[in-house]
């Protein structure tokens, strides 16, 4: 399942429902990533999210797809926040049930890893110095590129 | 043909959003692109280096030589900084 | 910190006191291992975890401390049940939290893979045919050998 | 010397926990297992097949060569299948 919004979620009852009732599931792995305070050394006091509507769930369904495709996952689960965020705050969770730990936690990587690349979202951080427009990382491209398919 | 623009591209464009008529000579992103850079309007500035632009076409993620036409929903971004 | 106990466990107020009050946590990777109803092929009704307690508490913090080095942790967190389980029931969390998801994931990964092959449990489960002591798999073997330290 | 046993080591040696004091010329997990085996009650049958039997001295984990002492904890198990 894939959801963007501008509300909080409650992590808690999202990884409750992947795995309810279903007893073949083994494991359970998930990330959150949060709003930092500090980041390449300067004061983040909030940050603004800004997506491409549409493409974005368009990209997220294709993705989740694929990782379906690649892993027996019982249950998989992409939830990304728009809009203003401050520090501490949630701005994504990507989880992923199997029978087996291994798919779990390797389709989840691969979601968060995909997602950080291809997901059409950016960040606007709010710093001392004004509004910021966050630089992507070449890092988050290698990791991603360790995922292609040969 | 719909023009998105998002982040700083939209910044340095002005706008996020518009509606355009490319001459017909115009069959691809690259040619689409030079067309806007010398339309002006912030057009030069937001495609000064293209190797900080994404482009999409009808949602899905294109290179410059990808061919355009009327009707498609053509965005430009910077490389994407979500999760 | 680590924790060996009979009773269940709230993954949420878990993660929650792991990242709460601190805003240079980007990341926070969780792994959870459920009990399945089947195993090998055969009906699962209950399962018994023995442990074998003081070595079990020693193991588990020095394997902490060893992800603690090896990665830039700013919390981290195991919590493994012993007793009688059933399926679905939370057997074990291994939680890791740092600024950055790749020292995330790969500490959550390597202290589950490590808890697997290293951890003094045994688990009896309940079949049809009577208990069975479940067998350590070969792949639980590799899965750990990937993290040992050149 | 403590000995405890665990899971179906514990099961074949019929009881879970003892106390020993083997001669003096014992003097690693070898020459214990040795020793065991031959005291029978259940040892021979649990020490059958040494390939599928962890040691810990003292809870860390030591090969068959670890020398064992008065006063040592030594703990004999299958490997381990938690979490």
């Amino acid at each position: 399942m894939i959801r963007v919004q501008q509300e909080d979620f409650d992590l808690a009852a999202e990884l409750k429902a992947m795995t309810d009732g279903n007893h073949q599931i083994g494991g359970l792995t998930s990330f959150v990533g949060l709003v930092r305070d500090i980041a390449g050394g300067e004061t983040v006091s909030a940050m603004t999210l800004e997506h491409y509507p549409g493409m974005t769930e368009k990209q997220l369904a294709e993705i989740e797809d694929e990782a379906n495709r690649r892993w027996p996952l019982d249950a998989s689960l992409i939830i990304h926040r728009h809009g203003r965020l401050e520090p501490g705050d949630q701005i994504v969770l990507v989880a992923c049930a199997s029978a087996h730990r291994e798919a779990a936690f390797e389709a989840c990587h691969f979601l968060i890893d995909w997602l950080k690349t291809k997901a059409p979202f950016w960040k606007l951080e709010d710093t001392p110095d004004g509004g910021k427009w966050v630089d992507a990382r070449s890092s988050d491209d290698a990791a991603a590129a360790r995922w292609a398919e040969s | 043909m719909k023009l998105l623009y998002f982040a700083w591209v939209r910044a340095k464009i002005g706008i996020g959003e518009e509606t355009v008529s490319p001459p017909a000579e115009i069959r691809d992103v690259a040619g689409l692109i030079d067309w806007l850079k010398a339309r002006g309007a912030g057009g030069a500035d937001a495609f000064a280096d293209l190797s900080l632009i994404k482009v999409a076409v009808n949602q899905d993620y294109v290179e410059l030589d990808h061919p355009v036409a009327a009707g498609d929903e053509v965005a430009f971004f910077p490389p994407v900084t979500g999760g």
